[in-house]
């Protein structure tokens, strides 16, 4: 019984549904936030997010002549059910609930799913803004994905384990991987902004040139939706790149914290999203084949030479 | 820009036009020409004396007449004047020579229903495509006002 | 690869104002772009017949909300000489000023506005905010931030006091770092550059065969200024450089802007310092004696001209406004031939267009 | 419960207004006004307003400037688009009657030519104040 109940504690309340609900919210208003004041501006409340799900899930729910109506309704939730499966396995401070050997590739690839859903809702939503914004999110995901993956499974072969878990306990014992393998987390930074589709790499749903790219038909609760998986993806990757380059929840050699571990995850992981927002305000977003060259020019084989000398490290 | 070398240009390729020349404010030249010789004296202004900058034609509604203004400029204004018979109101479009006229041949075409033979896309510029055709009625015409 | 139509406008985020551009693209290429305005015409010149010469700067202030005293200035100036009426110094001076201050705004609008189209959002929250300064000038002035009915028929309708000349001297100062800061980030900033450089392109010939004015040809090699060439108002009075460049393309554009942003300023400072003494404003008649007047400003978007003719009565016969962005216009299915759908927004923006101004 | 609930979505409604903005045949002096209200002096984030580039997010539509013969079908469209519920906002003198350009022969008057219009907000150009305090006006009326 109390097995049951202390999973499904886990399940829903932490570091389950109820807590990433809360964590995207707070770290969209983080986000904002710091854009905000950045740009010297005050910022919304700290109940802005929660007002905006909450109006969004009020309202009218419109699709377009012509738009697939079942398709646009189950693209939102399949990401949404993706990115938080994808939680479970990424711990937060303590080892993760269903962890096991390998779940490092799960998470990743159920991180990739949102990035083909929002491309699918593109083409299916009937709006040539839409078609476009997918065409480049799909573009996109060619171009920041492979370096993603070689820069996260950097520190997994070093750590001959390919499970989130494993790899924050062995950082306990030894170095950070941002210090070991510091081109790595930048790969994987990089990589995340483009995965996020934020600001510079914001190009699939770039306002001032395709409205909200595929997102521009969908209103009301599919919007709400939409805007809870990327922000519950924000939440898990920046998650993950804390777990797999900052050592989680641990603050060095074999210090057992306890439950102050999630706390110092916290602050990791807060520093991770203030870097995202300080990027974001500081570059102008690059075109769609500007950032292919990047991708394939510059950051797949920084990611390869990085492979190779992790494999040779290793050997 | 030479004004009066090229005024005697002008004289000497109309023989037997009066061109009134006469100084407008604020520092522009106005000349009056036929409407079948306008064409050619642009041809000769910008040709002979590279005068490519068209800054605007004017046209208006002075009752039995439609005036075109060719407002040039070059550090000085030089304007070619030339009336239009309102029933017949026809002239050669200088696209050919200066393609920067094109929309401010539109223009006057759309509002004094002016047609400009020659131009190579005279649509509407300014008003709704669902503008009333039958019978044409052009905003700035004078006929309208009494007709209202 | 397969055609595809985008429709952009008349209502779309990167555009303030309606207008409609049918842009065909294969991939990410445009191959094809057609243009249609007139979604903001409201038949002004027409207006213009039915108001009084009084009633007529109210309006002309209307064609154009960003460069609205420029477009009164215009207008003013020409039915002035056809009044043959002098205006005092001061009050060509304090017109001026009005002019400069509003071309430093509307520059500063649009350098954000680019920038807001480039996603480089921070850049368009800082030029605004520093864009208040003028504004706050402007309003101290004239209580209004963006129309700002100074002009009346014969000189200026507001003075600046010699303590107003002391705070705005001094926000103009502040206001200059601001700007001296954009300056560097635009010559500097590598994904600024790697958007802007060598997008929309214009020969200095494309221009003259275009009859292209303002920054857009300045931008392209072609040295023309009216504030220079043929000067109105008091700039013959003022020490000031026309900013030209060579690169033809929107990264010159902005420099050329930004500098001529940083002239002004200077211009503000010598009009403040040298305003002389005496009225503001002659008096002028009601009614205009017949005659005709074809009359040149420099706005901020280029060669500005209004022509008024008069006959005898209080109304103008005839008001044409021929504005700076009906030139450019003309250039941009040329600027968006080839390129990536991305930087058509680059190139409208670019050409800093006034559709207000264009459809009348 | 349902009390409870039709509180906590009119809660959020008057936090969380999106607008869109459409100048329907303005001068562009409200229009520039309206985009001031994003930047740092006015900065209308700080009470929850976002504005937002697709008719389908958006709560309330800004109109600006009288309504020309090219846009009128365009303004019903955009409303047509816009999820429910919505509301109209007529900025500016020439959107609330058709102002100093109501004779001009492509002109067909105010907003409400077109469109319900829920506040209106007059001033040649408005200031930024204004709108504010329009866009509050309308919000502690919504229900």
């Amino acid at each position: 019984m109390r097995d049951l109940l202390s999973a499904l504690f886990a399940l829903f309340i932490f570091p389950g549904f109820g807590f990433l609900f809360a964590c995207a919210l707070a770290f969209q208003w983080i986000d904002r936030q710091v854009t905000a004041r950045l740009q010297g501006r005050v910022g919304p409340p700290w109940f802005q997010p929660l007002a905006d799900f909450i109006k969004l899930m009020a309202k009218e729910d419109v699709l377009p002549h012509g738009a697939h109506s079942w398709a646009c309704a189950a693209l939102p939730m399949v990401s949404l059910a993706a990115v938080l499966t994808a939680a479970m396995y990424v711990p937060v401070g303590r080892r993760a609930a269903s962890a096991f050997e390998g779940d490092l590739i799960v998470v990743l690839f159920l991180l990739s799913l949102p990035a083909l859903a929002y491309f699918l809702a593109g083409w299916l939503s009937a709006s040539v803004f839409s078609v476009v914004g997918g065409n480049r999110a799909l573009l996109q995901y060619f171009s920041y994905e492979v370096p993603f993956l070689m820069a996260l499974g950097g520190p997994a072969i070093l750590c001959s384990s390919w499970s989130v878990s494993s790899i924050v306990v062995q950082q306990s014992e030894a170095m950070w991987m941002v210090f070991v393998q510091p081109v790595g987390f930048l790969l994987a930074f990089v990589g995340l902004i483009g995965k996020l589709k934020r600001s510079p790499f914001d190009i699939p749903k770039a306002k001032s040139e395709i409205v909200a790219g595929p997102l521009t038909e969908f209103s009301g609760r599919k919007l709400a939706l939409w805007h809870l998986v990327i922000h519950v993806q924000t939440v898990v990757g920046v998650f993950l790149l804390t777990d797999v380059f900052l050592g989680g929840g641990g603050i060095g050699i074999g210090i057992e914290l306890g439950f102050l571990s999630v706390l110092v995850f916290g602050a990791k992981a807060l520093l991770i999203l203030l870097a995202l927002s300080i990027a974001g305000a500081l570059y102008t977003r690059l075109r769609i084949d500007q950032l292919v060259s990047l991708g394939w020019r510059v950051l797949a084989p920084l990611a390869l030479a990085q492979m190779l000398v992790t494999i040779w490290m290793g050997a | 820009m030479k004004l009066d070398a090229l005024l005697e240009a002008l004289q000497e390729a109309f023989p037997f036009k009066e061109l009134n020349p006469r100084p407008v404010p604020v520092g522009e030249t106005f000349i009056t020409l036929p409407p079948d010789c306008l064409h050619r004296a642009v041809g000769l202004l910008v040709e002979r004396f590279d005068l490519r900058h068209l800054s605007a034609i004017t046209g208006e509604d002075v009752g039995d007449e439609i005036v075109l203004l060719y407002h040039f400029w070059d550090n000085q204004g030089l304007t070619l004047r030339t009336a239009l018979r309102r029933a017949e109101a026809r002239i050669a479009t200088v696209t050919d020579l200066i393609p920067g006229a094109a929309l401010y041949e539109r223009e006057v075409s759309e509002m004094l229903g002016v047609t400009f033979e020659g131009h190579p896309g005279p649509q509407v510029l300014l008003l709704p495509d669902d503008w009333d055709d039958e019978p044409p009625s052009y905003p700035l015409r004078q006929r309208q006002e009494e007709d209202s | 690869m397969s055609r595809m139509t985008i429709p952009i406008g008349p209502q779309h985020p990167a555009l303030k104002e309606p207008v409609a551009f049918l842009l065909t693209v294969e991939g990410e290429r445009i191959v094809e772009s057609a243009l249609r305005i007139g979604y903001v015409h409201r038949g002004i010149e027409r207006i213009f017949q039915r108001r009084t010469y009084v009633q007529s700067v109210h309006l002309a202030e209307r064609v154009c909300g960003i460069c609205s005293h420029v477009h009164s200035t215009a207008y003013c100036q020409g039915v002035e000489a056809l009044l043959g009426l002098e205006v005092p110094p001061r009050g060509l001076y304090v017109r001026t000023l009005l002019c400069e201050l509003e071309r430093v705004h509307s520059h500063l609008l649009w350098l954000g506005v680019l920038a807001s189209n480039l996603g480089f959002e921070t850049i368009f929250m800082y030029t605004w905010r520093d864009r208040e300064i003028v504004l706050d000038i402007m309003e101290e002035l004239s209580g209004g931030r963006v129309a700002h009915a100074v002009n009346v028929i014969g000189g200026v309708r507001v003075d600046v006091a010699p303590d107003q000349v002391r705070s705005i001297l001094a926000q103009l100062d502040e206001l200059g770092r601001q700007v001296e800061a954009f300056v560097g980030v635009i010559e500097h900033e590598r994904t600024f550059q790697a958007r802007t450089r060598g997008v929309g392109y214009l020969s200095a010939d494309e221009i003259r065969r275009y009859c292209v004015v303002g920054p857009v040809a300045r931008a392209s090699g072609v040295d023309v200024d009216l504030r220079r060439d043929a000067p109105y108002a008091v700039y013959d009075r003022l020490d000031f450089r026309v900013v030209v460049a060579h690169e033809g393309d929107v990264w010159a554009r902005t420099m050329v802007r930004i500098l001529e942003t940083v002239e002004s300023l200077s211009l503000c400072r010598q009009l403040l310092v040298g305003l002389p003494d005496g009225p503001l404003v002659s008096r002028a008649p009601r009614r205009v004696p017949s005659g005709e007047v074809v009359s040149r400003c420099e706005a901020p978007r280029g060669e500005l001209l209004y022509y008024v003719r008069s006959d005898g009565s209080d109304r103008p016969a005839r008001v044409k406004v021929r504005t700076p962005t009906l030139t450019t216009l003309i250039t941009l299915p040329k600027q968006l031939q080839d390129v990536n759908t991305a930087d058509a927004f680059t190139v409208l923006s670019g050409v800093d267009l006034c559709i207000a101004c264009a459809d009348r | 419960m349902g009390n409870i609930i039709h509180r906590i979505v009119r809660w959020a409604r008057r936090r969380s207004p999106w607008v869109l903005h459409f100048n329907s045949g303005g001068c562009n002096g409200c229009d520039i006004e309206i985009v001031d209200l994003l930047t740092p002096r006015y900065d209308v984030e700080r009470v929850g307003i976002l504005k937002e580039a697709s008719p389908r997010h958006a709560d309330i539509l800004l109109c600006t400037g009288p309504v020309t013969r090219q846009t009128r079908d365009r303004l019903r469209r955009i409303y047509e688009q816009m999820p429910a519920p919505k509301w109209v906002v007529a900025v500016g003198t020439c959107s609330c009657s058709g102002g100093i350009f109501r004779d001009g022969y492509n002109v067909l008057g105010g907003i409400d030519q077109v469109l319900p219009v829920d506040m209106y907000v007059p001033g040649c150009p408005c200031r930024p104040e204004a709108v504010i305090e329009g866009l509050v006006q309308l919000l502690e009326q919504v229900e």
